[in-house]
């Protein structure tokens, strides 16, 4: 146990020199190393949950070492109620992703090492407690990426991976200078839990240029983040790079890694500049509805299924923001509102689950109809029930778990988001339930036009589902129906964690004009 | 209280549906009789435990009965969600409602629905359906309500879409569900302004909130219409009523089940358990969205020839009915013709797809597969062919008619006395029971008409005549029960009086006061109501009969031409027979729009934002890199680089001598620097 | 007695390594060499290391010295072709290689080495067994898959084209 | 012969002559002799600094591992010699300059 955060972020490194060592032409041997990598790795995520310490909000299983000392640099890992549904959800969205590639041909020794090797990055920015190897994490998850989207996409793949590569790194360096504002200013550490201590302090009152140091910091990691949420206006990588991109890896961008970004506005943005959160937040919410509402309308008007189902994550993630802006309402100028800050925070945070599981299967469904009828145009289906009643029957649920469905695990998350910031931001949270309707509008419009109607004379031939897909979609529906009827163990987990953090907020404050 | 013997059989009503859904949609097809039986036998079950416990209540015969039970369901500390049951009078008649009409749809399923290729499907929809309808009845909080409120309708989107190989039901199916989400937007809208104040879901807290003030004025207002809102949507109401027509492309039995039974009752339900806390404001609003609805559904569904359209747009208007009533505050009554229009609706939903059904089968002997067999205009002269049928429905017929010794004169009869009575408190708003006695008028009118022209005259089609045949007992069966039931003396026992709704209903459902601080009491409500009584009754006679006479004599005598009416009322007969062209500007001004704009949207965010902001970036990028890679080259490179390339060139040239390539010269040149470096140093 | 012995095996050492650079005959040179390696092997008993003296009479001529003999015969036709080499550039290089060693003397005269005075140990054996078991495992590890790796390295190369 | 500067003479005339023999030599081979000098040389020194430095045995561990490494370096050298000679049919390090231009 004493060292198991650093197994689930190096073992997929032994996967990869394994892998490294198999000859290319013994594929199925590739495979199934990788899904062995993957699942014993999932097995520990697991592991980690049972010797998890719900009721503890700090961190958990620390392992610190040093690593350069002339900067301060250390190996610091460490999970909470925060991080540990994410490592649980990365763990098993790679597990499935290996299964959701199985079909790949081309280079496939390349594919699952680099597989991996993100796998390796995307572990570790959820684990790292200090800021240079969390770094560090972050862009090892981009070169992988990059040459996943470019090599094994679509027919667009090296304009999308160099957009999304671009993109990603824009906002990198952005927090890079960040990172290296908080090092200069707060005592020249990169560790996380030494700055969330003395970064309120050290920052407070500190000028840059006329303006606020925590603006100036706040705002720079801000658009690190937003980047990877996507948050509107960033977000146009994000319907390219999902379009493009394999079907394993459109799964894991929008499962994992868009978690990224709200993991890290609240690990670091809210930990660190607790002033920043009562400056930011109404922005917060309103660039949340923004991403709601132009999401759910650009979904509503798209022709290609891969591409409605990425606008919806924007659409999801929306939700996520406004939940997150909620923390306010703990604050004393807003009456204390324990309860709301709760449901905002537990909100934001289990919407980012949610959205993972569900948007995963979203796109798996749309990889398997993609490789029976090699197209995704919605207009081009038509009659499909009568055809694939089982793949129809999934993919309803997996529909009505985007639109909020009551007893899907998407309904509660969106609920407590909405529940959370009603009462700080009326008018946002009224404008914004619009977006559930056009949740609604652009699902079952898509569902009508593929399952509906006349069959199409061309696919009445088209298999159903196979056991392979089956497998590989089965257990996020049963995950999303699960947490929708019973959703008590995963806000167990997160609820102490989300207390320290809405009480660190609160109470590290200064509520001093900026 | 978690003990008490009804929070179990309540956990066996709900979730026994629930069971025959899993196993019908997961081994249905694999069972014998595509496993009608499983769903059936769980459905009877939950009958005989709602009969149970509506025999229990009747033993009691206490008004106060009330038992609560909940759990916790999401716990973060401060914030927790508790989710339960509430079991009151209220709750146990609306229960066996559900079971008696969803048993009834199920047996009458069997033969309607013999043969169709999803068979086990529509049995498992219907299970999931009454599962949620179940959980509305019982919940005792918003939150679960809302919750079952979205599952039942996604379960109506299943079965209006259950043929979804016609684009009409498909289309149909969506609709239901969206218009239905613009309503629970409003209900969630007034969930959230209800919990910030109170804190809770749960409805006595709710109450105790608002009591106590925490929630008052223009919020508590805005809260009620939120709330009404999901009503709204829920019970078809004006201007959210479009849907409900269309979910006639559903198999009957559902229409008669859900879209007119249970589930559009659901949004009076919510009405009848929120009623405390509405607002005076609030409850105008309600009154004249119900009023209005009433009267406006009616008179549409006067000009309809299609058979399930004239009951739709007739079920949009009794709801209006009960919305009015709950407006007005004579709640109880609201929920009294809830219970007898379940009974005499479903049973003219029934009545219909019987002989929808029998058209079915005699245009299929005729091999004609153009033929409407939904449309009056091509039925007539079935009354003796099919006099079980025709019987029991005009039973009910009378009963929806509002003529005396019959359910609907006692429960019509209540609502009109207490708009009545509203009306003479507040005269300035008069339109109300104008509304109501208006809409009175029209539902006798148009009711006979349905009748006349589907059982009486000459048949419009005599060579479907012959094959026109009562349907089998599986279908007869319900409709007797329920014809039966719409019999005045259900309502009455223990006493025998048709003119009076004093029965065991009134006795066990009694008003409660609102909460909000300075409504009326429900005491000052009923009061008035019954000083009113006998005028509306006069009144609500009088106008059944002239409507029923009107109809006699247009359809019967044809003392009277339709034909002619309709030419001369112009411009009204073509607006009620196209729905006021509701959907037609709905279409154009809203659906369109949204669309247009979402692609306006969608424009702007690909192929202006990205390709032009975003990419614009690349290409500035792009265009700065060519014109220093062009100072790069011609100036730095080719100038100074080159230039100094060309001098090392030469020095290059001269000491080209010493790269022999030899290893070993090398080592000799680097021991040589060495031992000049030593020397060096030595100094 | 011993300090005679100990100049006997310097100098044959010093001289048998100058034969090894100086004699044109190959062979000759790597039978001089074999000399040079034995007197160097002698001087490790001298400093007391009896271990290293082994292992450098093991390995070096045991093995290397054995090899380059074996390297030879299988690069000259030795029936046919002389097995002698030319020098080149000797000049220079003898200058360049005299000045190395009058400058390393002048160092090695001029430092006040830093010198312990110690107790002649029985055996080193067991000592240099339990540093290599133990704080020196990792280089212990690391020299022995390089040794490998040389090895399949070595192998690889000489093999025939294919 | 209690001297550490003795050894540290005798290793510096190694030394140089291994350089020298280095520098020379034609002959691969050679070339590699004198290399095998030089780590003799080396490796005296390592053991002499260790016998008159307190007989810390550090020194005869660095002298193990500098012999392995020569038996490996030895082995490859001796290797692509071989090879030299497959390819060109000399050894003679001249003349494999491929390196120059």
């Amino acid at each position: 146990m004493e060292y198991i955060l650093s197994w689930l972020i190096w073992l997929p490194v032994v996967g990869m020199v394994a892998i490294a060592f198999i000859p290319r032409e013994k594929e199925d041997l590739i495979k199934q190393a990788a899904a062995v990598t993957t699942g014993v790795q999932f097995f520990l995520t697991l592991v980690l949950w049972n010797n998890f310490d719900s009721q503890d909000g700090s961190m958990q299983f620390k392992e610190w070492a040093e690593w350069i000392p002339s900067f301060n640099i250390s190996y610091h890992l460490g999970v909470d109620g925060l991080s540990l549904p994410m490592v649980i959800l990365t763990g098993m969205l790679f597990f499935i992703g290996v299964f959701v590639s199985w079909n790949i041909k081309k280079a496939v020794k390349g594919y699952f090492a680099l597989f991996l090797l993100l796998n390796t990055g995307v572990m570790g920015v959820f684990l790292s407690l200090d800021f240079f190897l969390f770094y560090i994490f972050w862009e090892v998850m981009l070169l992988p990426m990059y040459f996943l989207i470019g090599m094994w996409g679509g027919p667009q793949r090296e304009y999308a991976a160099i957009k999304f590569f671009l993109y990603t790194l824009f906002g990198s360096v952005l927090m890079l200078v960040g990172i290296l504002g908080l090092y200069f200013s707060c005592g020249k550490t990169f560790d996380i839990l030494e700055l969330t201590r003395v970064a309120p302090e050290a920052l407070g009152g500190l000028m840059w240029w006329g303006m606020s140091a925590i603006k100036v910091i706040w705002v720079l990691l801000f658009i690190g983040f937003a980047i990877k949420v996507p948050v509107f206006p960033f977000h146009t990588w994000l319907p390219l790079a999902h379009v493009e991109a394999p079907t394993a890896i459109s799964v894991l961008l929008a499962g994992i890694l868009l978690k990224l970004g709200v993991y890290g506005i609240i690990r670091v943005n809210y930990g660190l500049m607790p002033d920043g959160v009562y400056w930011f937040s109404y922005a917060l919410a309103l660039l949340g509805l923004i991403n709601v509402i132009w999401g759910g309308l650009c979904a509503l008007a798209q022709t290609d299924l891969k591409k409605l189902v990425a606008y919806s994550s924007v659409n999801h993630m929306g939700y996520s923001l406004i939940g997150m802006a909620a923390i306010v309402a703990a604050g004393e100028a807003n009456g204390a509102n324990i309860k709301a800050a709760q449901a905002g925070m537990g909100g934001a945070v289990f919407q980012m689950f949610n959205h993972g599981t569900i948007s995963a299967m979203l796109f798996i469904l749309v990889g398997v109809i993609y490789e029976r009828a090699h197209h995704r145009e919605i207009e081009g289906f038509g009659g499909l029930a009568s055809q694939m009643p089982v793949y129809t029957g999934i993919t309803a649920v997996a529909f009505f778990a985007g639109l909020g469905l009551p007893g899907l695990s998407g309904f509660i998350s969106e609920a407590m988001c909405f529940i959370g910031a009603f009462p700080v931001y009326k008018t946002i949270v009224i404008a914004s339930t619009i977006g559930i309707l056009l949740n609604a509008a652009y699902f079952l419009w898509a569902f009508q036009r593929i399952f509906f109607g006349e069959l199409n004379e061309k696919y009445n031939d088209l298999p159903e589902i196979n056991r392979l897909e089956l497998f590989t979609v089965v257990p996020l529906l049963i995950i999303t129906l699960f947490f929708g009827i019973y959703p008590a163990p995963y806000l167990d987990i997160i609820s102490s964690t989300m207390d320290t953090i809405i009480e660190h907020v609160v109470d590290m404050a200064t509520y001093a004009s900026m | 209280m978690m003990e008490h013997i009804f929070i179990h059989y309540s956990l066996f009503i709900l979730f026994l549906p629930l069971v025959a859904f899993v196993i019908q949609i997961f081994f249905g097809k694999r069972l014998p009789r595509e496993g009608d039986w499983v769903s059936i036998g769980a459905i009877s079950i939950t009958l005989v435990l709602a009969i149970n416990m509506f025999v229990q209540m009747l033993l009691d015969y206490d008004s106060d009965f009330s038992v609560e039970a909940s759990f916790v369901w999401l716990d973060m500390g401060a914030f927790n969600i508790r989710l339960g049951f509430l079991v009151d009078n209220i709750t146990i008649i609306m229960l066996l409602v559900v079971a008696l009409i969803s048993t009834c749809t199920h047996i009458f399923s069997t033969q309607y629905l013999k043969g169709d290729i999803r068979y086990s499907r529509y049995f498992g929809y219907l299970g999931l359906f009454t599962f949620s309808m179940n959980g509305i009845v019982l919940a005792n909080n918003l939150m679960s309500m809302y919750m079952f409120w979205e599952l039942v309708g996604v379960s109506s989107y299943l079965l209006i879409g259950h043929w979804f190989e016609k684009d009409s039901a498909a289309n149909a199916s969506k609709k239901a569900f969206l218009t239905n989400r613009v309503g629970d937007i409003g209900f969630f809208i007034g969930i959230m302004l209800i919990y910030s104040a109170v804190g809770s879901f749960a409805f006595t807290d709710v109450f105790d909130g608002v009591a106590s003030g925490v929630i008052a004025g223009t919020t508590l207002t805005l809260a009620g219409v939120g709330l009404f809102m999901g009503a709204m949507g829920k019970s078809s109401q004006f201007p959210l009523h479009i849907w409900l027509p269309d979910a006639m492309e559903g198999p009957t039995p559902v229409s008669a089940l859900m879209h007119a039974a249970t589930m559009v009752a659901a949004g009076v339900y919510l009405s009848v358990r929120i009623f405390p806390i509405l607002t005076p404001d609030a409850l105008l609003v309600v009154a004249y969205v119900g009023g209005f609805t009433a009267i406006f559904a009616a008179s549409i569904a006067i000009t309809q020839t299609d058979i399930k359209k004239v009951l739709a747009y007739s079920t949009v208007s009794q709801l209006g009915y009960m919305i009015l009533a709950v407006g007005t505050g004579v709640y109880t009554a609201a929920f009294f013709h809830l219970l007898t229009h379940a009974m005499f609706k479903a049973n003219l939903f029934y009545g219909s797809g019987s002989v929808i059904h029998s058209m079915h089968h005699a245009l299929h002997e005729k091999h004609d597969h153009e033929t409407d067999p939904q449309d009056m205009r091509n039925m007539g002269g079935f009354k003796d062919k099919m006099p079980i049928t025709y019987w029991s429905m005009l039973l009910s017929t009378m009963a929806i008619a509002g003529v005396p010794l019959f359910s609907g004169f006692l429960s019509k009869d209540a609502i009109l006395a207490g708009t009545l009575s509203f009306a003479m408190h507040h005269p300035e708003h008069f339109l109300l029971p104008l509304f109501g006695f208006g809409a009175a008028l029209m539902t006798a009118f148009y009711m006979f008409r349905m009748m006349f022209l589907t059982f009486h005259g000459e048949p419009k089609m005599p060579e479907l005549i012959d094959d026109i045949h009562e349907s089998p007992k599986e279908m007869t069966g319900p409709i007797v029960l329920l014809g039966a039931l719409s019999l005045f003396i259900w309502y009455t026992l223990p006493y025998f009086n048709p003119m009076s709704t004093h029965g065991w209903f009134t006795d066990l459902v009694v008003p409660k006061d609102a909460v909000v601080p300075g409504n009326l009491s429900a005491n000052e409500i009923e009061e008035g109501a019954h000083h009113a009584h006998y005028l509306a009754m006069y009144i609500s006679i009088a106008v059944a009969t002239l409507g029923i006479l009107l109809s006699w004599a247009t359809y019967i005598k044809k003392a009277v031409s339709a034909d002619q009416w309709s030419a001369r009322s112009g411009f009204l007969y073509n607006w009620s027979l196209n729905k006021y062209y509701f959907d037609e500007n709905y279409d154009r001004y809203i659906y369109q729009p949204t669309l247009r704009l979402a692609d306006k949207v969608a424009w702007i965010d690909w192929e202006l934002y990205d390709k032009y902001f975003i990419n614009g970036f690349g290409r500035l990028t792009n265009w700065a890199s060519k014109i220093t890679g062009k100072f790069d080259y011609d100036v730095i490179d080719q100038l100074l680089v080159d230039g100094t390339g060309r001098i090392s060139n030469l020095i290059g040239r001269k000491f080209k001598s010493i790269q022999t390539g030899k290893l070993q010269n090398y080592v000799l040149y680097v021991a040589a620097g060495v031992i000049i470096l030593m020397v060096i140093q030595s100094f | 007695m011993a300090e005679i012995l100990f100049w006997f095996i310097a100098s044959l050492t010093v001289l048998s390594a100058a034969m090894v650079v100086l004699n044109n005959q190959l062979l000759y040179s790597a039978i001089a060499l074999l000399f040079t390696l034995f007197g160097v092997a002698g001087l490790y008993i001298y400093l007391w290391a009896d271990f290293i003296a082994g292992v450098q009479l093991l390995v070096y001529i045991g093995g290397i010295n054995v090899l380059i003999i074996f390297g030879i015969m299988l690069t000259n036709r030795i029936s046919s072709v002389r097995l002698s080499q030319t020098n080149i550039q000797q000049g220079f290089g003898g200058v360049i290689a005299l000045w190395l060693l009058i400058i390393i003397s002048l160092v090695i005269s001029k430092t006040p080495w830093y010198q312990v005075t110690s107790a002649e140990p029985s055996s080193t054996v067991r000592e240099v067994g339990t540093l290599l078991m133990t704080k020196y495992l990792l280089p212990f590890e690391a020299i022995s898959i390089l040794l490998l790796g040389a090895l399949i390295g070595a192998a690889l190369l000489s093999r025939e084209a294919s | 012969m209690d001297q550490l500067n003795n050894y540290l003479f005798i290793a510096a005339i190694l030394f140089s002559l291994g350089v020298f023999g280095v520098m020379t030599r034609r002959n691969g081979i050679a070339v590699l002799m004198g290399v095998e000098l030089i780590l003799n040389a080396a490796n005296l020194n390592f053991i002499a600094f260790s016998r008159f430095g307190g007989m810390n045995l550090d020194g005869h561990i660095f002298g193990l591992i500098v012999i392995v490494l020569a038996a490996a370096e030895a082995a490859v050298a001796l290797a692509i010699v071989i090879n030299i000679y497959n390819n060109l049919n000399t050894i003679n390090v001249d003349e494999a300059s491929m390196m120059k231009e």
